[in-house]
Formats: structure tokens, C-alpha cells, sequence
């Protein structure tokens, strides 16, 4: 089940020149959603984002009924909803999507860049529930650019990559010496990022012959497979990022 | 109470407002937000002879006020869908159209051929102006000879409704309706989408994998107020009108224009609500205005 | 330094960026604003062999993120131009094109012919696509043997620049934009406004005094790009392209899709410094991206 | 010369439902203006309002370089302008048009109705300048919909009609008493209002042989000449309402 909801944005968090924290608070209960899961927001008032915005869940409080969304600004939509002052209207549909599935191990490696961190706590979250303690690897520009460090720090251990070495090890994710092994000390591998870092891993599990579950970011116009336009390869033809999707099996895809 | 109903042909719709091919899925993913029965018609996607695999990734793109796609028909095919879908929605208590398309007339031949075995399908919507794919589709819906040429041939097989849905990408699309209104059409719906293009200035590459694809959305809903003006002025079936509409007020504006029932397509990705929202606001413009039925706004404008 | 100038055939433009006809008055309406003589170019209202008052008000309807005109060349006849307005303007240093209409072949050339004669005025702009005239106009410009005669009969008496606007209401705008290469234009100008329509929901009318009026600004966008690039890869005399620009990274994407210069309309209105701001920040990507001169930009576009 | 100019609102007071009045600061030294010019008014993140919207000058203050606009919210644009809290910027190109002449007799009447009293605040305080008491008659629906009457009064008189008689008297303006009589005590109309009002106005001066200066409102795209959209059939054919107006002497229209 899907749904329409008004939240109101009960507080909008800077955490670096382009990123922002919105904590979005219902007045009823919310649904449960999955890690991995999206929502789908409008964006008011934007002749350039007529279409509604994906964003991943990045974290919910059930008991609260609070949602929060981890965004970059990239163009005039996510401009537009990073500007959006406490106390404004925000319409989501939602939750929309496959997540991330439970792992069949307990050795996992959470790996996350840019704006593809976001999904990355709230699955933290969830694993940890499961009595599972998450380990992240985040990839960054350099070291201003890293996000909410300390959130995730809360639930596991945190190791960095900078592509100028300002913070972590220096170098692309793939390049931290926890990958550089032929026995890596975790089976599953859970990714969200830029397409190059997610193959590079996909690549790296496939010769390892450990799971590696991705979250595609692909384009879409409706977000609930009504459209088709967000398809990607995979072994029994296109399928849709956004119902079959966004998380899938490495494996599954034609990478 | 006002009423609601309108007439395409032979069919009545329970009101004007149905949705449009391609937009709308099978209905089912809407089942969510909205009450499906609550519309008056809802139009399929394209559905071919063969299962197609559509175009490659990207296939959208937004514009100011609209979007691009380049889809490309990706569906099951018309076994797939008979099998498959069919007995899945087959149960709605609302008019359900096939899109149908095909790279040869003998593909729209076969295809129709075998919807017009399924009960609850009242109608087809023969779709020769689809943008998205390179054989067929809009080449036979902007050349009149062509246009009239598969209608004809669909019309021998296919005993109900048949709707005729014409492209905007035409010197004059008052000349292709004429043409397949002469060829049997019951009716016409249109616009599909103008063929357009974006371009990504950073990347200095098209936004599509396509490079050119569809436009719709609010930004073409003048073009296709004019298209729908002109053609309800032309021909004697009724005009199914569609692009860009987003509100009841925009609903209205078709209906004045000259459309009998009209559809509604991209404004479903951002409130998939906006069906439902728009039957209430044509209902309230018809309390307010103390007009009984929403028949009576076919062709109002007033032009004096 | 990069090198912004561009070439138009004989004509030597500083920068890609002209501006519109009908849209920038006759330049002095901006001089407040901008410095006129940074522009390449400017074309200037449609002029006409005889006066006219053009259609009845109201002639101006908002669309989303566009708008629809209906002026129907207003303007004071070629003899009030050359007497009125052209001593006041011939002093700007910038490429003047004079847009030139008719209803007839004969007007079209008797006012291209009076034109010949203006020392300052480089080229003009044969304008065979005004959606907003009863007669000629459009018509011209939607059939390829009239296009192609009406710019054969101007070529005849016109010798500078001969700049042909191309209508972008044709199911093939490549087919017209051959048939006058042909004929002898010196380039292509397209697209100019699409025929479209407004009506007004509450008081049940249309929004202009001419029903059908010419839609322009950043919803036409994708239609002007595609167009823009089919042409320029079907002819080989330079295309300007123009619909709906609205920013450096617009006018970017219509040179990448083979366009050697650029026009501005709608947009000014919104920001009367928008065209020195578009050259501003061409100057600045070429800069950015290691491009010696705005002309490499020219069908740069990556398809592979 | 025109300008563009960007201000800063430094207050936002609504009057009623529908009519609000925004203070603009300009940091530089506001240019000349005349009453009955107007100003083409950018509204931004409007989708269906691309193009700039006039707005007259309702006030000028020299000394503080603040301007008044004084706005009825009809649609998406006067909406989103009168929506825009203090501290927000707007881009004004302004001074636009021919404002109204100073008359050739003292004894003037103002008569405004709708969103058309705007201006006549301006040009009553340059009529007092000089020396010339202006007297208002001012129409509306009904008695709430009057905006601003404590400004007017403090020019002059203030006659009032409502449609409902809830104030004043009762009717349009032109069956106010102080139009019923065969000899005027005015030798001048200034008039600004619905396109009805204005021509009865129009009659009634022109059967009376008295000027009537009427403010025309017509659509425009650009605001200052250039796109020829805003034209009104006059003795000299069509002119612009943007350059050769908005005020025009009445007779000179095809009225
Ligand atoms: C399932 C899913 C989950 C997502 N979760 C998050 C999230 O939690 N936080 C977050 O910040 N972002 C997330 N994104 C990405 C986000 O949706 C886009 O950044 C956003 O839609 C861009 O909108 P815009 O109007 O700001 O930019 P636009 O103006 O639309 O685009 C700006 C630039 O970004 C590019 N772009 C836009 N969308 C995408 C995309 N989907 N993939 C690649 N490039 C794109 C455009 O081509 C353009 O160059 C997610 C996307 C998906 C599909
Ligand atoms: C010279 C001039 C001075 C003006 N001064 C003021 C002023 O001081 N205060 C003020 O509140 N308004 C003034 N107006 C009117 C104001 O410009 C319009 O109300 C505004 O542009 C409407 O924009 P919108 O987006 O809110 O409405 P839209 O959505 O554009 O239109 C809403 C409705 O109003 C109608 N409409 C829009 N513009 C006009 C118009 N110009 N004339 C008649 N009907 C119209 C539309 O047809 C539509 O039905 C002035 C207009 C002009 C030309
Ligand atoms: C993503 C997408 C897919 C579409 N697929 C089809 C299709 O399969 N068959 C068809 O006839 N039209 C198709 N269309 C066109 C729409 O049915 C409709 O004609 C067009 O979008 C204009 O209406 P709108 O502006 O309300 O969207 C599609 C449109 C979109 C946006
Ligand atoms: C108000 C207005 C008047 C126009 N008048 C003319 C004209 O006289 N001759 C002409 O060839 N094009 C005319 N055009 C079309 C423009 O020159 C241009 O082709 C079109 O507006 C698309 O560009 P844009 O989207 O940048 O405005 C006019 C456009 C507008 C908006
Ligand atoms: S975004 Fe519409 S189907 Fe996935
Ligand atoms: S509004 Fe453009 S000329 Fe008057």
C-alpha cells in the first residue's frame, strides 16, 4: 500500500554547503516502510520540477511519526526543498519501492557516496534491529563534503574515503584497505551512490562471490510504475528502478 | 444533481474525464490513491502484436512545465496482455480502452482482431502518432493516405468503439481526421505527444537515449486546445481531447473547445489523484453555473 | 580570449546572440537597459509593404511558462520604417535584419526590394510563418512550393543577407527548409510560434480577439531544439535558432544542436538585460570548458 | 528613462481579503515619478505567471526612497506578490507609462473603484503639492472591500459608494449625489477602475463637456513598447496602454 501524505517540516538542518537534513512530522500513524524504500515529493512553485522528486527514506521515527530526508541540492527541485523553511507543507507519496533485503550473514559492509548515504542510516537502523551491526564505508570529494558522520557512527564504525585524502584514506571507496583483500571480512554488501562506485563494487563482489544489493537512482516521472521510463537492464529484460526497484542484486542487473 | 454522462458513440462514459495511454499503467497501480470505477474511461498502454522491450535508458527528460519521454512501447504484447492482465482488471467498473499500436498494418490488424474478442474491452484506441518508435507509429498518423489507410483496415476487424488517436506533429490535423472519421473511425482522441528534444549543456549530450521523444504536459495544453478547437469543427464523431490538462478549469477549456470526454496523462504523475479532483470540479462548474449536464459544455465557446 | 563571433554567411556577427522580431521593438525600447551594440544582432517588427493596425485587442494570453500573441503586424508599411524608424536606428553597431511580410509574393517583394536600399540594414528576415494574419503569412510558410516561390521571387530583388523564418506548424520542417536553400536563402531562422489557443473557462470565451494566436517562450523549448537539429543536418546554410531561450545554458543547448546564432524573444520581456546576460555566460562556458570560439559550439552535439 | 531596480519589502499589510499593500526599499535615490505610471513587477517561482505584472504606483516617498504598491489578488501572480513576507527582494523596472496631467482648474474629482483607487493616492498627493485639494469618490462591492480610506481622507474628502449601500450610498459611483446635477461642481475626472465604470464616466464627462483622464488596464506582455500587446483603439488608430497610456484623455478613445 501506497500513500498521499501532507507532512509539515518541522525542521530544516544545513549540514554542509549543499546538503540538507528536512525532519517532516505527520499528524496520523505512519506506515512501516523498509530501508532502501522512497518517497516520491512534490515540489511547489517550480516551473523547472513540474515532476514530483524521489528521495530515499533516511530515517523514520515510528514513535514520533517523523520521516527525514536527506538532500543535495543538484538543480532547481532539490534547491527548492532545501529552502523550505520549519513549519511548510510537504506532500509525499510513499513508501514506494523494494528496499534492501535482511542479509543471510551478519558480516556487513554498508558503502555509500555523495547523496547515496542517505538510505544508508535508516538500513543502519533497521540491521541493527536485527541484531546486526552495520559497518559503513562513505566516500566523499573531501572532507567537508561528508554528512551526518556522527548518526551513523551511532550505530557502527564509520570508515572514510576522500579523493583528497583531507579526511580517511585517500582514494575512491574501493580503494580503502578493507577492500583490498581476496578474504573480506563481511558476505554482503550494501550500496547506494554514483553509478561508477556501485559498479566497481558490483564487479568487486562478483569475483568474491559475495551479495552485493545497489540502489539505483535512475530519472523518473511517476515513481510507482506507472510510467516506464525508469527501467534498467537486467537478465529478464527492462524493469522498472521504481516498483522492482530501486534496490537489486548486482547480479540481477546487466552490469 | 447534475449529469455527468457523456456519449462517445455508442458507449456512454459515467463522466468526460478518463485518463490517457501510457500515463494510467493498467489502472491498477492507481487502485492506492483513487477509486478506478469512479472514472469515466481509462486507456491502456500501447499495446503491440509482439512484446517490445521499448528504448534504452534514459527515456525522460523534464522540460519548463512538461516532459519528454521516449518509453517506446515497452509492453507484454497482446497475448501477455490477454493472459496476464486482462483478467486483472477486467472487473472495473469503468470504460477500459486498448492503446493499441503496430509497425505494420498488419500488426494493428491482428492486434485489434484480438481485443475484439474480449468482453469488457468497450473500445480500442488505434495509436498512429507515437513519437517514440522508429517504424511505424506516428509516420502513419502524419501522413493522411496512411492514417486512413489503417483505420480502414482496422475498422473491417474490429466491431466496437473505435478510437482514433491523432498526432500534433502535422501541417493540418483537420485533414487526418477528416480522413479517418471517411475510414470509420467512431471517434478521435487527441494530441500525442510533439515531438521534442532536450539537451544537457554540461554533458553537451541529448537527455535522451533516443535523442528526440514526446512532449506533454501543461506546456503543450495550447497547442492542443487549438488542435482540439479546429478538429471538433471538422468532423461529425465526437473529439476526445487531451495535453497538459492539470485542473478541472483546464478539463473545460477541451470541453468548450469542442471534446466530448477528455483524458488526462502526465498531471497523474504529480497528484495521482487529479482524475477524482477534476470530475468534482467539473461537477461543482456545472452547480455553480446552473448548467445540467455536462453534455451542454461540448462546443460552448462562445466566439461572437 | 575567447572569440564569440560568429559568421552568418557574408555577415559577421560579434556574438551568437540576436534577438527576435517582434519582440524587441525596433532596439531603442531596450536602449535604458542594455548597451545595444553588444548585441550580434538585432531583427526588428515585422514590416509590411503598406500600414497596418493589426488585430483587435486583446491580443495576449499567459500559457504555462509562455504566452500567446496575436499582434498581427502592427507596424507603419516599409515607407514608415524607412522614414521614421530607420534614421533613428541606423547608427546602432549591431547587425540590423529587418523581418519582412506580406500577403501577397508581390508585397513580400516590393518591400524586400525598398530594403535593398538601406545602407545600414545588412539582411533581412523573410517571415513566411506569422501564425497571426488572415491571409499569407503562415500559409507561405506551411507549404513547401509557396515557401520556395516567395523567397525565389524576393532572391530576384534582394541582394544582402536573405534570412528565411521557417514555420514550426508543419508535419516536416526539413522538407521546407530545403525547398528554400534552393530557392536561394542565405540561412534559416526557426522556429517562430506555434499555433495555439486560450480560452477562459469562467466567462466561456477565448483569451484573444483572434481565437488561435502564436505561442512562444520556454514551454516551446523542446519543439524549437528538435526542429533546430533536424534542419541543420538537412541543410547547409547556417541556422539560427531561436524558442523560448531563456538562459547561456538554453542558447548553448540550440548551438549544440547546430544552430550558428541564437534569437531571443519572449525572454526579454521577462529581463530586458537577458540577452547580454546570455552572451555573458557563453563567453563564460567557452572559458570554462577550454573553447577557443563560440563557432565550435556549432552541432558540437555528443550522439554516439 | 526606466529602471531596474531591486527592492526590498519592508512590510507586508493586508487591508482585506483580497487587497494587501507592500512597502519597497530601494538603497539607492529613487528616480521621478509621475502619478498614474506604473511598474512591471518580476514575479518569481510562478509557473503560470512568466511575465512580469503591472502594478501601479499607489505611493512614493522621496525622503525614505520607499514605494507602496497597493495589490488585489486576482490570480497566480497577485497571489504569489502578496504572499511574499518582509525581507523578501522584487525586481521593478519602473517608472512605466504616461501618468496623469496636473488640470487646468482646482476643482477635481478622483474617482477610483476595484484595484483602480491605486493610483489616485499618488496623484492626490501630488495634486495637493500643488495646491490642489483633491476629492475622492471612491466605489466598492461592499463596505469591507474599501481599502485604505484613513490615507485618502488625509487629502481630501472622501465620498463613498457600495453596491450593497453597507457604506456611502448606495450603487455605483456614477449614481453618487455629487454626480447628479446638470452643473458639476468639477471641472476634471481622474478616473481608475473596472472598464465600466470608466465609460460611464467617459459619458457623463463628455455630455457635460469636462475632462475625464481615464487609467486604461489593459493586458500587457512587456510594459514599455515592445511587443505592440496592450493596444486601445484611438483617434490616431492603435496605441500602446504601456507607453502612450495607461492615461489616456477619454475623448481620445474609441469609447
Ligand atoms: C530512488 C531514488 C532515491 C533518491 N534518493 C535521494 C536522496 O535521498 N537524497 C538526494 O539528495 N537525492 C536522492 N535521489 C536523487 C534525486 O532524486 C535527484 O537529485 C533529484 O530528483 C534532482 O532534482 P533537481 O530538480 O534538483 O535536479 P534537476 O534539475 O532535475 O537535475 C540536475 C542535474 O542532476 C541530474 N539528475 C537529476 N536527477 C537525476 C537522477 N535521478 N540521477 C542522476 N542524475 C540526475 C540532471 O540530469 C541534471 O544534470 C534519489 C533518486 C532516486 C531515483
Ligand atoms: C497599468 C496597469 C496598472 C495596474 N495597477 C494595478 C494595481 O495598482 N493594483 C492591482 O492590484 N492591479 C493592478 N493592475 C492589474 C494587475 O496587473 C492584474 O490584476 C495582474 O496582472 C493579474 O495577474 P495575476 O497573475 O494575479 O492574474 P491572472 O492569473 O493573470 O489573471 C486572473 C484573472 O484576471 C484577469 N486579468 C489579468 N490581468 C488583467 C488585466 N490587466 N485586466 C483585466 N483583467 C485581467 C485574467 O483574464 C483572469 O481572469 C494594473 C494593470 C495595469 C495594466
Ligand atoms: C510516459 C508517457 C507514455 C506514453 N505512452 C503512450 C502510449 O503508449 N500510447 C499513446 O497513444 N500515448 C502515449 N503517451 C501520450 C499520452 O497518452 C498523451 O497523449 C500525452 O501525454 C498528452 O497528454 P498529457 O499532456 O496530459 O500527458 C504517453 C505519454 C507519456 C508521458
Ligand atoms: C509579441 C510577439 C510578437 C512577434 N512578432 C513577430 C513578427 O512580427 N515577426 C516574426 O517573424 N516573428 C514574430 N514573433 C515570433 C518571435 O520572433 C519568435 O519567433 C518566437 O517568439 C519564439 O521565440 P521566443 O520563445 O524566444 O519568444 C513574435 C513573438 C511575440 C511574442
Ligand atoms: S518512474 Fe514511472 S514506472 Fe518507474
Ligand atoms: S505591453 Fe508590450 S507594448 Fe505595451
Amino acid at each position: 500500500m501506497k500513500y498521499l501524505h501532507d507532512f509539515t517540516i518541522v525542521n530544516n538542518e544545513r549540514q554542509t554547503d549543499d546538503f540538507v537534513v528536512l525532519t517532516l512530522q505527520y499528524d496520523g500513524a505512519l506506515p512501516r516502510m523498509m530501508p532502501g524504500q522512497f518517497a516520491e515529493v512534490k515540489v511547489d512553485h517550480t516551473p523547472t520540477a513540474y515532476l514530483r522528486r524521489p528521495l530515499s527514506i533516511h530515517d523514520v521515527n515510528y514513535e514520533q511519526n517523523q520521516i527525514k530526508l536527506l538532500i543535495q541540492e543538484v538543480g532547481d527541485g532539490t534547491r527548492t526543498l532545501c529552502a523550505l523553511p520549519a513549519g511548510s507543507r510537504l506532500n509525499l507519496m510513499y513508501p514506494l519501492g523494494k528496499g534492501y533485503d535482511l542479509p543471510n550473514s551478519d558480516k556487513v559492509l554498508l558503502v555509500g557516496g555523495g547523496c547515496g548515504v542517505a538510505p544508508l542510516l535508516f538500513l543502519g537502523r533497521h540491521l541493527k534491529q536485527h541484531g546486526i551491526t552495520p559497518r559503513f564505508l562513505i566516500g566523499a570529494r573531501t572532507a567537508s563534503a561528508l554528512v551526518r558522520l556522527d548518526a551513523y557512527r551511532e550505530l557502527g564504525e564509520v570508515l572514510v574515503t576522500t579523493e583528497d585524502g583531507s579526511m580517511g584514506q585517500k582514494g575512491f571507496v574501493i580503494h580503502h584497505p578493507v577492500m583490498r583483500t581476496d578474504s573480506p571480512d563481511f558476505d554482503w554488501i550494501y550500496t547506494c551512490g554514483p553509478d561508477a562506485m556501485m559498479k566497481a563494487l558490483a564487479k568487486y563482489a562478483r569475483h568474491r562471490d559475495i551479495t552485493c544489493q545497489v540502489s539505483l537512482e535512475n530519472r523518473m516521472a511517476c515513481g510507482f510504475g506507472a510510467c516506464l521510463c525508469c527501467v534498467t537492464p537486467t537478465q529478464d529484460g527492462h524493469k522498472c528502478t521504481c516498483v522492482d526497484g530501486p534496490v537489486f542484486d548486482s547480479k540481477y542487473l546487466q552490469w | 444533481m447534475v449529469d455527468l454522462s457523456v456519449k462517445l458513440g455508442n458507449i456512454t462514459l459515467k463522466n468526460p474525464v478518463m485518463t490517457a495511454s501510457g500515463t494510467f499503467g493498467y489502472g491498477e497501480e492507481y487502485a492506492d490513491f483513487i477509486d478506478i470505477d469512479a472514472l469515466g474511461g481509462i486507456v491502456v498502454k500501447g499495446t503491440t502484436l509482439h512484446p517490445r522491450q521499448g528504448n534504452p535508458y534514459p527515456r525522460m527528460a523534464e522540460t519548463p512545465m512538461g516532459m519528454l519521454n521516449a518509453v517506446g512501447l515497452q509492453n507484454k504484447g497482446v497475448d501477455g496482455f490477454i493472459d496476464d492482465i486482462y483478467p486483472r482488471i477486467c472487473h472495473f467498473n469503468t470504460a477500459i480502452f486498448v492503446n493499441v499500436s503496430g509497425s505494420t498494418i498488419e500488426e494493428y490488424v491482428e492486434t485489434a482482431a484480438k481485443i475484439n474478442e474480449l468482453e469488457h474491452i468497450p473500445g480500442i484506441e488505434l495509436n498512429i502518432s507515437c513519437p517514440n518508435v522508429k517504424e511505424g507509429g506516428m509516420a502513419f498518423g502524419t501522413s493522411c493516405p496512411s492514417a486512413v489507410a489503417v483505420t480502414k483496415a482496422v475498422r473491417d476487424v474490429y466491431k466496437k468503439h473505435l478510437m482514433v488517436k491523432l498526432s500534433p506533429n502535422v501541417t493540418d490535423v483537420t485533414e487526418i481526421a477528416k480522413g479517418v472519421e471517411g475510414a470509420g473511425a467512431d471517434s478521435v482522441s487527441l494530441i500525442n505527444t510533439l515531438l521534442g528534444m532536450a539537451i544537457n549543456a554540461k554533458t553537451r549530450r541529448p537527455e535522451l537515449s533516443t535523442i528526440t521523444g514526446g512532449l506533454s504536459g501543461p506546456c503543450v495544453k495550447p497547442v492542443a486546445l487549438r488542435m482540439v478547437w479546429q478538429v471538433s469543427k471538422s468532423v461529425k464523431i465526437p473529439v476526445v481531447g487531451m495535453g497538459g490538462i492539470s485542473s478541472a478549469e483546464d478539463a473545460i477549456e477541451f470541453l468548450l473547445a469542442g471534446a466530448s470526454a477528455i483524458q488526462i496523462g502526465t498531471a497523474n504523475f504529480v497528484d495521482p489523484k487529479i482524475t477524482v479532483k477534476v470530475i468534482e470540479g467539473i461537477s461543482e462548474y456545472l452547480q455553480v453555473n446552473n448548467i445540467n449536464s455536462a453534455r451542454e459544455l461540448t462546443g460552448a465557446l462562445i466566439t461572437d
